[in-house]
């Protein structure tokens, strides 16, 4: 009878254990995503659990284990083959140390669902949908004839001091378009550059050299060099061997510039384009050479030795500016008045954010917090 | 002409010799100076040390021969340290010259780990073009992405990739990064848009670059930069190499470096008075 | 037909990619996935394009016997050793045509593919950058000056990161008092990267950044064409 | 017979090396010989490892094992042939489809992830309370970081003449560009050394042996 008690007194202490455990299984839609994930979710406040295994059924019968996560996890995320509006059927199992089931499973069904909007993503629709606006709007307006102010940029005022000085010594000038292809923005911002840079060498009877290392650049280059010389009335003037192609080889180009600079000595040298380690050496050569040097690229890691080697460099975004300015092409206007505003609207943003933050108001940095 | 204007206008092959004898005496003679550990580097170290042991993680090697002097110290102090935490590496590659230089950095790691099998402690995914689409798709779709290892293998073979079908089960990702694609493209998408933990190696070209995503934001965890980061990374796991050796010549050879541009100035002010 | 059609083609998958981010529901999400992966096709047919250009350029070059024309024979060959190498005995454990061929492998130690890769083309490509530590040493000399007030703090900012990211920086200010730590080398390069460097960074990655987006959306409308060939 | 091998290739390497570093004496034969070797090697690379790593598990196994589950595969595979056609130039203009859709997908995944990342996320990593720091130093520094990044912005922006308060901060701004860029150069500086000390460890430890690993 006393075994019988003992038993007795042992059951209820262990219901009232279990009824006392925190045990919870529950399983969400994962929010924001196209219906092919699933929340799990358990709480597990019970000691004898060693180990967990979830298992998955899509028709509540036929359970396959999907993952062994860790207790303290307390939620997974199921993406494997999971398709929106289906009823899945999940199972929790508790294993204790020895590795028997201790409770049976714990069961819950749920549906995955495919938003039509990205909640997480708010802050980052707004912006795209304010500057796409701007720059469309600004294009727009340009097309239609607008005139939009772009701020003179000071490497471009020294083009006409370089072509009057090269034409006083009568020394050529050297135009190097960057080693890449006609495909990159730079190469065709420098050769924007370019073509007012050879009508003012056509107003002043000057010479240029504009050495290649792409045929696609050389045959670009000749049209727009021969196009300026028509522009400024002196077609007659164009030689068209001023425009020439050396190699495509990186250290060969150099080696070729090199060489030209060092013969022909010219009063200006201008680097507008794409730039890799060669800044370096046609700058120095050029340096030595003493002439004036005008740069601009947007490599990121060749403007310092621009900056350190030259008289003076357009400095990344203003490469573009420049372009813009010369060509006068709406679309380029516009884009960069967009651009504009998109800078404001960071800057006041941002300056409003610290004011909100030094008073302890932190809703709008939440707001642009990745969540 | 003056003595300095002379001076200026030596021949540069001149300058070759110096800076050539300038890094090689110093490789001979080792003086050992003191590795001082920062911030940034610490915080990879941390990282993959708080990783819980059997997590899956992506070392991706964007980087070729050319920058191999400082990616691969990192590549070989980084993998150690994950092995010994138990971690499970799941090796790729922007760059194809990356697969070669993986298997070379585990061909220098695996004698200290006899344990460590191919397959169930680290795979080598190989290389895949595309760059940042590439790690896009992979968010998505991972297994679509790189169907076989570098050797043509299915991946369903390997045990370590099982359950893996995107970014969610991975711990973190490490880049080894010398350029585009890289670091600056697992930033954007594994951290910015997928929200997993983004820290890695790059070259000391990039440094100032990456700097502005070591934030509080986290958009980078941490950055191991150039030779003197290894250097610092291999004080950490304590397993001075490569980069520890090198400190003292690249310590030289800036002293070279500096006097050169200080030299050149004095010059260039000097004639610029007497003019 | 020639422009149309490619013009619509970028409208149409840009819009759909940049919607996606934003609509995670059918079909936009899973579209942009399935483009993923032809992306992934596409950019490997370009390589294989990128290679073949260049062969068929230096092999016009040889036929027409251009200047120097004899290296690009050199070239061919090596382009034509690797290509069969790597065919017959495969790369690391990609088995080639010839399977593993273990016989070769004793002999080299290696496939013959990664002999080549590790003994000529770790040592050509990692010379031809270190070059550029010479080319910096003589014009660090000859031309990197301090003309004017921007230059001025470019070399200074310059030469302190130098000193203070080596161990010569800890050890030449390593006896500063804790007091004074400030002055210490490496901190006062620390000091210059995490603040001073990383606002003037960020600064250049949202104007850049902008760029992207400004030059990403003109793309996109089909104002800028400059991709399709042609100005 | 691998370790004779071995040998063999480091004395290859070096010798190499040496060709390379001749071009710093001037441009020779030698330079060129070595050039065009690192070009083929190169392009032998890229193009057997784009065979195996990418259009055999991506594209060909998938239709050679399933041809029916995979059939959607044959548009990019019919992209990627027109892209070959460039190197016909009578109908290279086909190729703009191909192209079309690769500059159409970057476009549309930068425009979101750039701004994502490089403005947003740079703008959020601004907005801090400068005087919540730890100590005197960092709050210079946040205070510090904040004047940089507007001042530098506005340094970029083009639709205003920079004269006035409004140039005075731009010439802020140059200064703060000026400071990074030279810490930039210092990078690079410490970047190309480091090459150079591989080479070193390279001819003086693998070749000559003279520095113990």
């Amino acid at each position: 009878m006393k075994i019988f008690y003992l038993f007795f007194i042992y059951f209820f202490i262990c219901a009232y254990c279990l009824l006392a455990q925190e045990i919870s299984f529950t399983a969400e839609d994962n929010p924001n995503d196209d219906g092919t994930g699933i929340i799990l979710m358990w709480k597990i406040e019970e000691e004898n659990v060693e180990k967990i295994i979830i298992e998955r059924s899509s028709d509540g019968t036929n359970f396959i284990e999907i993952a062994n996560p860790m207790i303290s996890d307390e939620q997974y995320l199921d993406v494997q083959d999971i398709k929106p509006n289906i009823k899945y059927f999940y199972q929790l199992n508790l294993y204790n140390r020895n590795g028997e089931e201790i409770i049976s499973p714990l069961q819950t069904t749920v549906f995955a669902k495919a938003e039509w909007f990205n909640s997480n993503r708010y802050p980052l629709f707004l912006m795209t949908v304010l500057l796409a606006f701007a720059i469309i709007y600004y294009i727009v307006s340009a097309r239609k004839g607008k005139h939009l102010f772009i701020r003179r940029i000071s490497g471009l005022e020294t083009i006409e001091e370089a072509v009057g000085r090269a034409t006083e010594l009568g020394k050529p000038l050297l135009f190097v378009p960057g080693i890449l292809d006609l495909d990159d923005m730079q190469t065709l911002a420098g050769l924007n550059i370019l073509s007012h840079l050879a009508q003012k060498v056509a107003q002043y009877e000057s010479t240029l050299y504009v050495p290649v290392c792409r045929s696609m650049v050389l045959s670009t280059a000749k049209e727009i060099v021969k196009e300026s010389y028509l522009k400024a009335g002196r077609p007659d003037a164009f030689n068209p061997d001023s425009v020439f192609y050396l190699t495509d080889d990186q250290f060969g180009y150099v080696a070729g510039v090199d060489g030209i600079i060092m013969r022909e000595k010219p009063a200006a040298n201008f680097y507008l384009g794409a730039f890799y380690a060669e800044s370096l050496i046609l700058a120095e050569t050029g340096f030595e050479s003493g002439a004036i040097q005008i740069a601009g690229t947007a490599m990121p890691s060749q403007i310092p030795f621009f900056v350190a080697a030259c008289d003076y460099t357009l400095i990344g975004e203003e490469l573009f500016a420049a372009s813009a300015y010369l060509s006068n092409e709406p679309a380029q206007l516009g884009s960069l008045k967009g651009q504009d505003v998109g800078k404001a609207i960071i800057i006041i943003t941002f300056l409003a954010g610290i004011v909100l933050e030094m008073f302890g108001i932190h809703f709008l940095k939440e707001f642009f917090t990745m969540h | 002409m003056s003595l300095f204007q002379k001076l200026i206008h030596i021949d540069r092959r001149i300058i070759f010799i110096l800076i050539f004898f300038g890094t090689a005496v110093p490789l001979l003679l080792v003086l050992n100076l003191p590795v001082e550990v920062t911030k940034n580097v610490k915080n990879v170290y941390k990282m993959v040390e708080e990783t819980p042991e059997g997590s899956p993680v992506i070392i991706s090697f964007d980087y070729d021969p050319s920058t191999k002097p400082e990616i691969q110290p990192m590549a070989v102090a980084i993998i150690q340290q994950s092995l010994r935490n138990k971690l499970k590496l799941i090796c790729i590659a922007l760059w194809p010259m990356g697969v070669q230089l993986c298997n070379e950095a585990f061909e220098q790691v695996l004698p200290l780990f006899p344990e460590v099998k191919y397959g169930i402690d680290y795979v080598n995914l190989g290389y895949k073009a595309g760059g940042m689409v590439t790690i896009n798709h992979m968010a998505k779709d991972l297994p679509s992405t790189f169907p076989t290892d570098a050797g043509g293998i299915p991946i369903d073979e390997f045990p370590i990739m099982k359950g893996i079908n995107n970014f969610s089960k991975i711990g973190f990702v490490v880049g080894l990064s010398a350029g585009d694609p890289g670091l600056k493209q697992w930033v954007m998408v594994v951290h910015d848009a997928y929200g997993r933990p983004v820290a890695g190696g790059s070259t000391a070209v990039q440094v100032p670059y990456l700097l502005p995503y070591v934030n509080e934001q986290q958009q980078l965890t941490g950055l191991v930069g150039g030779l003197k980061g290894a250097a610092e990374y291999e004080k950490l796991i304590n397993q001075p190499g490569f980069a520890t050796k090198g400190m003292d010549a690249q310590s030289v050879a800036h002293l070279i470096i500096i006097l050169l541009i200080v030299i050149g100035n004095v010059g260039f002010f000097i004639t610029k008075r007497t003019k | 037909m020639r422009r149309q059609i490619p013009l619509f083609i970028t409208f149409f998958i840009g819009t759909i990619i940049l919607v996606s981010e934003f609509i995670p529901h059918k079909p936009f999400g899973n579209i942009s996935t399935t483009l993923g992966g032809w992306f992934l096709i596409i950019s490997g047919f370009a390589i294989i394009l990128g290679q073949l250009n260049l062969f068929k350029v230096n092999l016009t070059k040889i036929s027409r016997k251009a200047p120097n024309w004899q290296y690009y024979i050199i070239s061919l060959v090596c382009f034509l050793i690797m290509l069969v190498c790597g065919i017959l005995w495969g790369t690391l454990r990609q088995p080639g045509l010839l399977y593993n061929s273990e016989g070769l492998v004793a002999f080299f130690g290696l496939k013959p593919f990664d002999y080549i890769f590790k003994y000529l083309f770790e040592n050509l490509s990692a010379t031809m950058f270190s070059l550029l530590a010479f080319f910096m040493a003589s014009a660090s000399y000859r031309a990197f000056r301090a003309r004017n007030a921007e230059s001025t703090l470019l070399l200074v900012a310059a030469v302190l990161v130098m000193l203070g990211r080596t161990t010569i920086g800890s050890t030449l200010t390593g006896w500063i008092p804790d007091s004074l730590t400030y002055l210490h080398l490496p901190n006062i390069a620390n000091f210059i990267m995490e603040y001073l460097n990383t606002a003037g960074q960020r600064a250049i990655m949202i104007c850049a950044g902008l760029g992207v987006i400004g030059s990403s959306l003109r793309i996109i409308l089909g104002i800028e064409r400059s991709y399709l060939g042609g100005r | 017979m691998a370790l004779i091998m071995e040998r063999i290739g480091i004395w290859v390497g070096a010798i190499l090396t040496f060709a390379i570093f001749s071009f710093l004496y001037r441009d020779n034969p030698f330079y060129k010989i070595a050039e065009q070797i690192f070009i083929g090697i190169s392009a032998g690379y890229w193009f057997i490892y784009t065979i195996y790593n990418i259009l055999i598990p991506n594209l060909f196994t998938p239709l050679l094992t399933n041809f029916s589950a995979n059939l959607l595969l044959l548009l990019p595979a019919l992209l990627g042939i027109l892209m070959l056609c460039r190197l016909i130039p009578r109908i290279d203009w086909v190729s703009r489809y191909s192209i079309a859709l690769v500059v159409g997908t970057t476009a549309g995944l930068f425009f979101k992830r750039y701004l994502q990342s490089d403005v947003i996320n740079q703008m959020n990593a601004t907005m801090i309370n400068p005087f919540s720091a730890p100590d005197l130093a960092a709050t210079i520094g946040q205070l510090i970081l904040i004047i940089g990044t507007v001042t530098g912005i506005i340094y970029f922006f083009f639709s205003k003449k920079h004269e006035g308060v409004f140039g005075g901060t731009a010439r802020v701004g140059i200064f703060f560009l000026m400071i990074s860029f030279g810490a930039a150069f210092g990078y690079t500086v410490m970047a190309r050394i480091s090459l150079l000390i591989g080479r070193l460890d390279f001819l003086l430890g693998d070749w000559l042996g003279i520095i113990k690993p």
